[in-house]
């Protein structure tokens, strides 16, 4: 007669055990030359291991939609942090506008 | 509606008969562990944002400087960053088995959970401060006796099999005092652009990394508190939001080691450093 | 004890006289220090703000007025640029983190959050009393870095100058600011868990009142901001205490890093600053003008929109710091995305006042002054957003009219208007009318007097931050200065006749204003320990008028 | 006392199109300013409180007139922002016949450095009607180059270049200021630019005749031995570096160098700046990584000679490569760790 009926215990080590054999698996591709690849793999699997351990440790799988929401919302602030940051970085190196002055003058470009 | 308004309003009113489980300001009993469980989730998407920031600038960098990043990662040990992330999940798994028995009511069951995942805690910094002491000696701690040239000699026999620690100048203390590196290395770091970027690199993880150890001591004195209070029983089925919360906040230190673990460790992990 | 319905909270349990419901109030029910400083009862924690800021808004008028009577005379003959430099960096610092920024929400919020909700109290009360403390802890830091030394990095704190080139007290007053930032933070995660979860039966979303719309969008922001500022700073900390370049370009940092960190922040901040006073007008402007808010949905999705926006658009900040032109271009185009939402505010209120019937009492004369000069500051701020002029106008006098406009003239104005609102409610004494009036309209001419000549002197080019500048800008800085003193004045007189009325202005009966939200029309004048003798069940809309307009209760206390 | 000015003269030819731009969006305000004051006094007019118990009619809104009031502020946004993106334009971007000026700003003064090894410090001067371009860096913080005249301003940022350009419409002197809070002095960090005939001006750089920034460049590319390994006709240890500046270079991509395969670069100022403080960032293709090339940091370039480096370089035309002598040594790569293999 708890607020929450508590979860079957064995998912939390079924969970356990899917996290160990992510970490495993996360170290021996690094260590294979993936190239431009390993970083997206790297992360793509911490990623999964997150998703795990916030859908069943923490319970969200079974939460309300807000505390969803709420965990969207921090997400996409935190994505629009790290990707805007991008839109200076990734195209500071570009040739200036149009390299025709006459051309930007017009605005036919 | 309106009845079952008036019996809370009661309810609300000669809280004495609940004791410490529901606060004048409260309705229900299930609106306390909403707002309290709420205000967790609150508290924990500002931490989100917290280690954001520290991530942002670890991604413009890492952007600038790929290469010297990669080469300065390659001189932490993936192993022991491995071992460290399986040790912490086990102790968010007792974690969660203490926020269990927290639902079931089982108070010496909290005290026992909770006392599993201070030991493992301990034993992930415990492991930490082992890889901050062998840190040391290769000169990495961002100060004025950061060396990468020699950090990266040294490593570098390191992994010829002659054993870590057998070289460069013993410890006199922990970490700042390590004796000076010989002149010619200071020589050819301060001509070396890429000096500076390992150092920004190692700055990142040293602070990321210290960032996360001082949450887990933080969570360490919750828990110890929690632990008393369970011991006297305070929690049962229908008041349990502290011991959920301590919970919350500890899988979420777990998670933000999920993703420091590739993002410093196994960066250079293939450049073939072979431990 | 029955519970009671209201249809229209305006036909609320009539209007009893002050000093009935037993005569116990939050103020009166024990007045010892301590009760006091230990106090979990949101009101009190509320004046407890307003206390602590007001004195702080004084201290930060105290260093505008020395910035102001320097710039009489182009050569720097009052004081030493270092000081002025100090001088200018107290003045943003105190105002923005200590004033602007805590303003609305921790006292005015604090105050009428759970009256409006119809709760008893804030989620957390402890909560709310720790974030108190630490905002006072985090003042003595700042106070005896800025006072005891000065800072003189300006409020930006701007690298490499901050981490590397300076001997200030930079630390210690990041140090204050970084511990600041977790009392904005707790405030904000216990209004949006109060919102939540708190909210009286019946209360659904789109029957809040919009200060509470208001309150709710500035706490998200204060929640995803906050933390970004104190971990940067922090890191500003760490590179001056270790010498390590993360934002110094010598050791391969990149100083504008830290501009984006900063305005990730900082611009959000803005609308933490902004949107309580529009929240604020709502109310202003429906009571008296006894109108429902045009458009309510509209409006409550406005200041979410806003809140949203606002942390798409920091870059503006820096078209001309040596960003990608790209970025520039994106972020400008961003930028107009928050000028829409602005208006529709706008535009909402004057829709409302149309055929209203529309009473002149100070809090009203007060909305009106907030919306002409957020009106003009607001669309002064086009200047800026747009590429091409932003470039000349970037760091010149300019801006600082403009954000003048919008955090004086908007903010402050605002704040001012729901203080002289709600003052009734938490004093249970009206002020005098004639004062209130008179401050009113001298702070709106005393504004514009100051702020509108540096709009002409910054488009003359004359540079933010200057000790000393060229002759031909004397004459509009002169009157910049003499504006000032009415300013001050205008801020002066409030400062006197409210304290005084506390004691000795006329009572106030508990709904003077004739408004029609729980907090006036369910709570004493001042209200009780618990705010609310029997938890209310709300069936209506929160502005309505039409239906048996209480005369007694509208006129209570006149 | 009265005749102080409101209106900065616009002295560019960048001016009238921001000036145009700010008309335009200055009518914008006092448009909407008078429509909201207005509106207020009106209302306030017919509509004041006549009875304590006058309850007006209760709208509860208008869909039409509520989109209406966001429709039209978002067209007028697009089109002040695509005007705002073409006023932009003109003031980055510069003419390619522009006169280069290089401009190194640190706590309190601003140095220029003219393309005849002209040297000036808190002044500047133009040739009415010929477009001049600013490359701005900083020894210190960050300072910010303003030209209110010529409505252009741009910061100095330590560790990297700016540009920006003008091209002046009147004679006359106008101020410089800056415009980027750097500290103590900052209100002292002013100065003036005199715009004048090509005359006049011809006349003042031969009284200032110096030797010409890309014939210092050029003695201090024998000095530092770039010549060694840059030479012209063999290219095995080195890239050439003639008619380089502005060509875009494959840069290399061995599993080294730290930028992505394919990736190419402009050699515009900025890189040639980078590829001399740090040769291993961006490595031409053909070229291994790390570079054999030393890093010349502020202690063996300083701001002033990489700008005389950058100037020869760019004057470098084909054959032009100065040939090395036997007893020019190889400048050793200290810059590689000790370490490497």
């Amino acid at each position: 007669m708890s607020l929450h009926p508590p979860a079957k215990a064995w998912t939390y080590w079924a969970n356990f055990l899917a996290l160990c054999v992510l970490t495993v698996v996360t170290w021996l591709t690094a260590r294979m030359d993936l190239g431009a690849l390993s970083t997206p793999v790297a992360l793509g699997i911490a990623v999964i291991k997150a998703a795990l351990v916030v859908l069943f440790f923490m319970h969200v799988w079974e939460s309300t939609p807000l505390t969803k929401l709420v965990i969207g919302m921090s997400l996409f602030i935190l994505t629009v942090l790290l990707t805007f940051l991008f839109t200076d970085y990734a195209t500071r190196n570009y040739d200036v506008l149009p390299l025709d002055h006459a051309a930007a003058v017009s605005g036919k470009h | 509606m309106q009845v079952t308004e008036k019996k809370h309003a009661q309810e609300a009113h000669d809280d004495h008969g609940h004791g410490h489980e529901l606060a004048h300001h409260f309705v229900s009993v299930e609106q306390q562990h909403d707002a309290g469980n709420l205000g967790m989730w609150m508290f924990l998407t500002t931490e989100v944002l917290f280690f954001g920031g520290l991530f942002a600038a670890y991604t413009i960098y890492r952007y600038k400087f790929e290469k010297v990043f990669e080469q300065a990662s390659n001189i932490l040990d993936p192993m022991l960053g491995a071992i460290n992330t399986i040790v912490l999940i086990f102790s968010s798994v007792t974690m969660a088995f203490a926020v269990r028995s927290a639902q079931q009511g089982k108070s010496k069951a909290i005290v026992a959970w909770l006392g599993a995942t201070i030991v493992f805690g301990a034993l992930f910094l415990g492991i930490k401060y082992g890889e901050w002491k062998h840190d040391a000696r290769l000169h990495v701690f961002p100060t004025s006796d950061f060396n990468w040239t020699w950090a990266r000699e040294k490593h570098a026999e390191g992994e010829h099999g002659h054993g870590h620690d057998s070289h460069g100048p013993e410890l006199k203390g922990f970490v700042f005092n390590s004796p000076v590196v010989p002149a010619n290395y200071i020589e050819s770091d301060s001509r070396n652009p890429e000096a500076k970027q390992a150092k920004l690199f190692f700055f990142l993880y040293f602070s990321m990394t210290s960032l996360h150890a001082l949450h887990m001591i933080i969570g360490f004195g919750v828990m110890a508190v929690i632990m008393v209070y369970a011991w006297y029983g305070y929690y049962t089925p229908h008041y349990y939001v502290p011991v959920e919360s301590v919970g919350l906040y500890w899988h979420f230190v777990d998670l933000v080691w999920i993703f420091l673990f590739p993002l410093l460790y196994l960066l250079g992990a293939h450049l073939g450093a072979g431990h | 004890m029955s519970t009671i319905i209201t249809s229209a909270p305006a036909l609320a349990p009539a209007s009893k006289e002050p000093g009935q419901g037993g005569g116990v109030d939050y103020l009166n029910h024990e007045t010892s220090i301590a009760s006091w400083l230990l106090t979990l009862d949101h009101k009190r924690i509320g004046i407890l703000y307003l206390v602590a800021m007001s004195a702080m808004f004084v201290l930060g008028g105290f260093y505008a007025g020395l910035i102001r009577a320097e710039l009489i005379t182009p050569k720097g003959d009052l004081m030493s640029s270092d000081f002025y430099n100090k001088s200018f960096t107290a003045h943003g610092v105190i105002m923005v983190f200590f004033v602007l920024i805590p303003l609305v929400p921790a006292s005015l919020g604090n105050f009428m959050l759970p009256l409006m909700i119809g709760a008893k109290d804030v989620a957390f009360p402890r909560l709310n009393l720790i974030s108190w403390y630490v905002y006072m802890i985090g003042a003595g830091f700042t106070l005896v870095a800025l006072i005891g030394g000065g800072v003189d990095t300006g409020w930006t704190f701007y690298t490499p100058l901050s981490t590397t080139y300076l001997n200030s007290n930079v630390l210690l007053t990041a140090t204050g600011l970084f511990i600041l930032g977790f009392s904005s933070i707790l405030t904000g995660l216990n209004f949006i868990v109060t919102i939540h979860r708190m909210r009286c039966p019946g209360m659904d979303w789109f029957r809040m009142p919009l200060f509470v719309w208001a309150l709710y969008a500035t706490s998200v922001i204060q929640l995803l901001g906050t933390p970004v500022i104190a971990i940067t700073l922090a890191l500003v900390g760490v590179e001056r205490l270790l010498g390590v370049g993360i934002f110094d370009p010598r050791l391969g940092g990149d100083p504008i890093l830290y501009q984006h960190l900063f305005w990730f922040y900082s611009h959000p901040a803005v609308y933490i600053m902004i949107l309580p006073p529009l929240g604020v007008t709502n109310e202003l402007i429906s009571t008296f003008s006894r109108k429902p808010i045009f458009g309510y949905s509209m409006m409550a999705g406005a200041s979410l929109a806003i809140a949203i926006f606002s942390f798409i658009v920091w870059a503006h900040h820096m078209f001309t710091s040596g960003l990608s032109p790209y970025a520039a271009m994106f972020f400008s185009l961003l930028t107009f995305s928050v000028a829409i939402p602005s208006g529709i505010k706008v535009f909402t209120w004057l829709a409302t006042l149309f055929r209203g019937s529309i009473s002149f009492d100070s809090p009203m004369l007060y909305a009106y002054g907030f919306i002409g000069l957020f009106t003009i500051g607001g669309m002064t701020g086009l200047f800026l957003s747009t590429l091409g002029t932003d470039i000349h106008f970037h760091d010149t006098y300019f801006v600082v009219a403009h954000f003048h406009y919008v955090m004086v003239g908007g903010a402050i104005v605002g704040f001012m208007g729901g203080l002289h609102f709600i003052w009734p409610k938490m004093f249970g004494r009206m002020y005098p009318e004639f004062l209130a009036r008179m401050s009113a309209i001298l702070i709106f001419v005393g504004f514009n007097l100051t702020f509108f000549p540096q709009f002409l002197v910054g488009y003359l080019g004359m540079p933010r931050r200057y000790h000393e500048y060229p002759d031909e800008f004397q004459v509009l800085n002169v009157f910049s200065t003499a504006g000032a003193t009415v300013l001050g004045v205008g801020y002066l007189l409030p400062l006197l006749y409210l304290p005084w009325s506390v004691f000795f202005g006329e009572k106030a009966g508990r709904n003077p204003w004739g408004a029609t939200t729980l907090d006036w029309t369910h709570t004493e004048s001042p209200p009780t320990p618990h705010n609310f003798e029997e938890t209310p069940v709300v069936t209506g809309e929160p502005y309505k008028y039409d239906t048996l307009f209480n005369k007694e209760s509208a006129l209570a206390g006149h | 006392m009265w005749d102080f000015p409101i209106w900065p003269e616009a002295a560019s030819t960048v001016a009238p199109s921001v000036e145009a731009l700010y008309l335009f969006i200055v009518a914008l305000n006092i448009g909407m300013t008078a429509l909201v004051f207005g509106l207020l006094v009106l209302f306030s007019v017919l509509y004041y409180r006549r009875a304590d118990d006058q309850v007006p009619p209760q709208y509860h809104g208008s869909m039409l007139l509520e989109i209406g009031w966001t429709a039209i502020p978002t067209v007028i946004c697009l089109i002040v922002f695509a005007w705002g993106v073409k006023v932009y334009a003109e003031l980055v971007v510069p003419p390619a016949d522009s006169m280069d000026v290089y401009i190194v700003g640190r706590q309190w003064m601003w140095k220029a450095q003219y393309p005849g090894g002209q040297r000036e410090i808190n002044a500047l001067h133009a040739v009415l009607g010929k477009p001049v371009k600013l490359t701005i860096t900083s020894e210190d913080v960050l300072h910010s180059f303003s030209i209110p005249a010529f409505r252009v301003k741009s910061d100095a940022v330590p560790g990297r270049y700016t540009t920006l350009w003008f091209q002046p419409t009147q004679a006359g002197v106008y101020h410089i200021f800056c415009t980027e809070y750097c500290g103590t002095e900052h209100s002292r960090m002013i100065g003036k630019i005199t715009v004048m005939e090509e005359g006049d001006y011809q006349k003042w750089l031969s009284e200032k005749a110096e030797l010409g920034d890309a014939l210092q460049g050029r003695k201090l590319f024998a000095k530092l031995q770039c010549v060694t390994c840059h030479a012209g006709e063999s290219q095995a240890r080195a890239p050439s570096l003639e008619e380089i500046h502005m060509k875009r270079i494959p840069l290399s991509f061995d599993k080294g160098s730290p930028v992505a395969p394919g990736a190419t670069v402009l050699a515009d100022e900025n890189y040639l700046r980078e590829s001399i403080r740090y040769p291993s960032a961006k490595i031409a293709a053909g070229y291994q990584y790390p570079s054999i090339m030393p890093a010349y940091d502020e202690s063996l370039v300083s701001e002033d000679e990489m700008f005389q480096l950058i100037a020869y370089i760019k004057s470098l035309k084909k054959g032009q490569t100065p040939t090395r002598n036997e007893h020019t040594t190889t400048p050793t790569a200290l810059g590689a760790p000790a370490g490497r293999p």
